[in-house]
């Protein structure tokens, strides 16, 4: 199945752009998607321990399951204010 | 542009937010005006850039401010965050809160920009001189209980 | 009208208030605006009369101005009081607290209020459905410690 | 001697005017001014407790020795905001 990637800040400009759209297995988590992109981008790597997902636009965890089509959001530590 | 949330690259006008809350019960209304300052540690800033997952920054002001309702009921809250390039000494953040009573005006008005820095999709990249730096603040977690009370607490201090 | 400090029959101005405080340096604006309520006490009040010893109102706000850039130096400060006839929504006063972090802004702020309720020489003379009936709230001692201290509990808090 | 009285709010409307012309003793005290308005209008006395003072727009006391051509004002309680 298909998903679209969103990357924000930082992780857009080590992922060359905000909107990916990757290949995932049948039933992956968003841990998954990320993992696929760790490999694909290394200096991603770091951000895990403070990074947020969403999917479809709403707060998700990682463990979320995602679907054929769903928007993936990975965002590292907010500074808005 | 007269809804009490949103996500702007238009310049932010606070008298109007003023006015959206305003009610003829209310005593009180507090605003708060987050500017672009001309330095950050130590460095002398030139302009900041801010970028925003629009759809859930939205939600989530939206969120914050029901959490104020809630913690508030007399409050009538509006925010707008800015997007895009700002100037030193333009509004990135507006909030406005009204409220029958200043206490309740002063409190949610604080709890509000207090949550914004822990759970908004926004994000500000900084523009100083000799290099420029994304500012990596809070990991957002709505749902982080302790978050909430600790902006509960530095609001109502 | 643009003294940092005044008192006035004319409609007051967040936004110009907010402008005359502002600066490069600074990365927070909060204001106050006191409302006129359509209710106090159970009762349906009509309108507000407000009535000040002019000279020594300003410079109680000049005072209090003073107070806060003692107590936060960072902070500048604008403060105008309106007198005479107000309706139900209009603004009675106007605090602008500017500063480089948003602590010292929210708490100088609140502070000044907390003043202006002690020691400024203005008079409120509330309208209501029925009668009408004179405010008598703190009596004016600018050399009362304990007053001061109480409104920097309130505001520090 | 002579002083100029002012009175607000209540004091002005239970005094008939916001500005007075008095003559009082020389070397008087903001206090003695005071008496002298309560033998006038009795309805001033219950403000003594709760009362401010200034002579010439500043903040004085009681205790205050007024001048020839003074402005001494009587403040009941104040309630702006």
């Amino acid at each position: 199945m298909r998903v679209k990637v969103r990357l924000f800040a930082r992780l857009r400009e080590l992922g060359g752009s905000g909107e990916l759209v990757r290949d995932v297995p049948d039933n992956a988590t968003v841990s998954a998607v990320w993992q696929s992109l760790v490999q694909e981008f290394p200096g991603f790597a770091d951000y895990r321990p403070s990074l947020s997902c969403a999917v479809n636009t709403e707060y998700a965890k990682f463990t979320t399951a995602v679907a054929d089509g769903d928007e993936v959001a990975f965002m590292p530590p907010v500074s808005g204010g | 542009m007269n809804a009490r949330t949103a996500v702007t690259d238009s310049v932010l006008d606070a008298a109007m937010l003023a006015g959206l809350v305003e009610g003829p019960g209310h005593g009180a209304v507090v605003t708060f005006l987050g500017l672009v300052r001309d330095h950050n540690q130590g460095r002398r800033v030139t302009h900041l850039v801010y970028e925003a997952y629009e759809p859930l920054a939205v939600k989530a002001l939206d969120r914050i401010v029901r959490e104020a309702a809630d913690q508030w009921p007399s409050v009538r809250m509006a925010i707008h965050h800015r997007t895009g390039q700002l100037a030193i000494g333009e509004a990135s953040v507006v909030i406005a809160a009204a409220s029958a009573h200043r206490a309740d005006a002063f409190a949610s008005c604080r709890y509000a920009i207090e949550r914004i820095k822990q759970i908004v999709p926004i994000w500000k990249h900084e523009f100083f001189e000799g290099g420029d730096t994304w500012v990596e603040g809070a990991t957002a977690d709505p749902d982080d209980v302790r978050a909430l009370e600790q902006a509960l607490r530095i609001a109502c201090a």
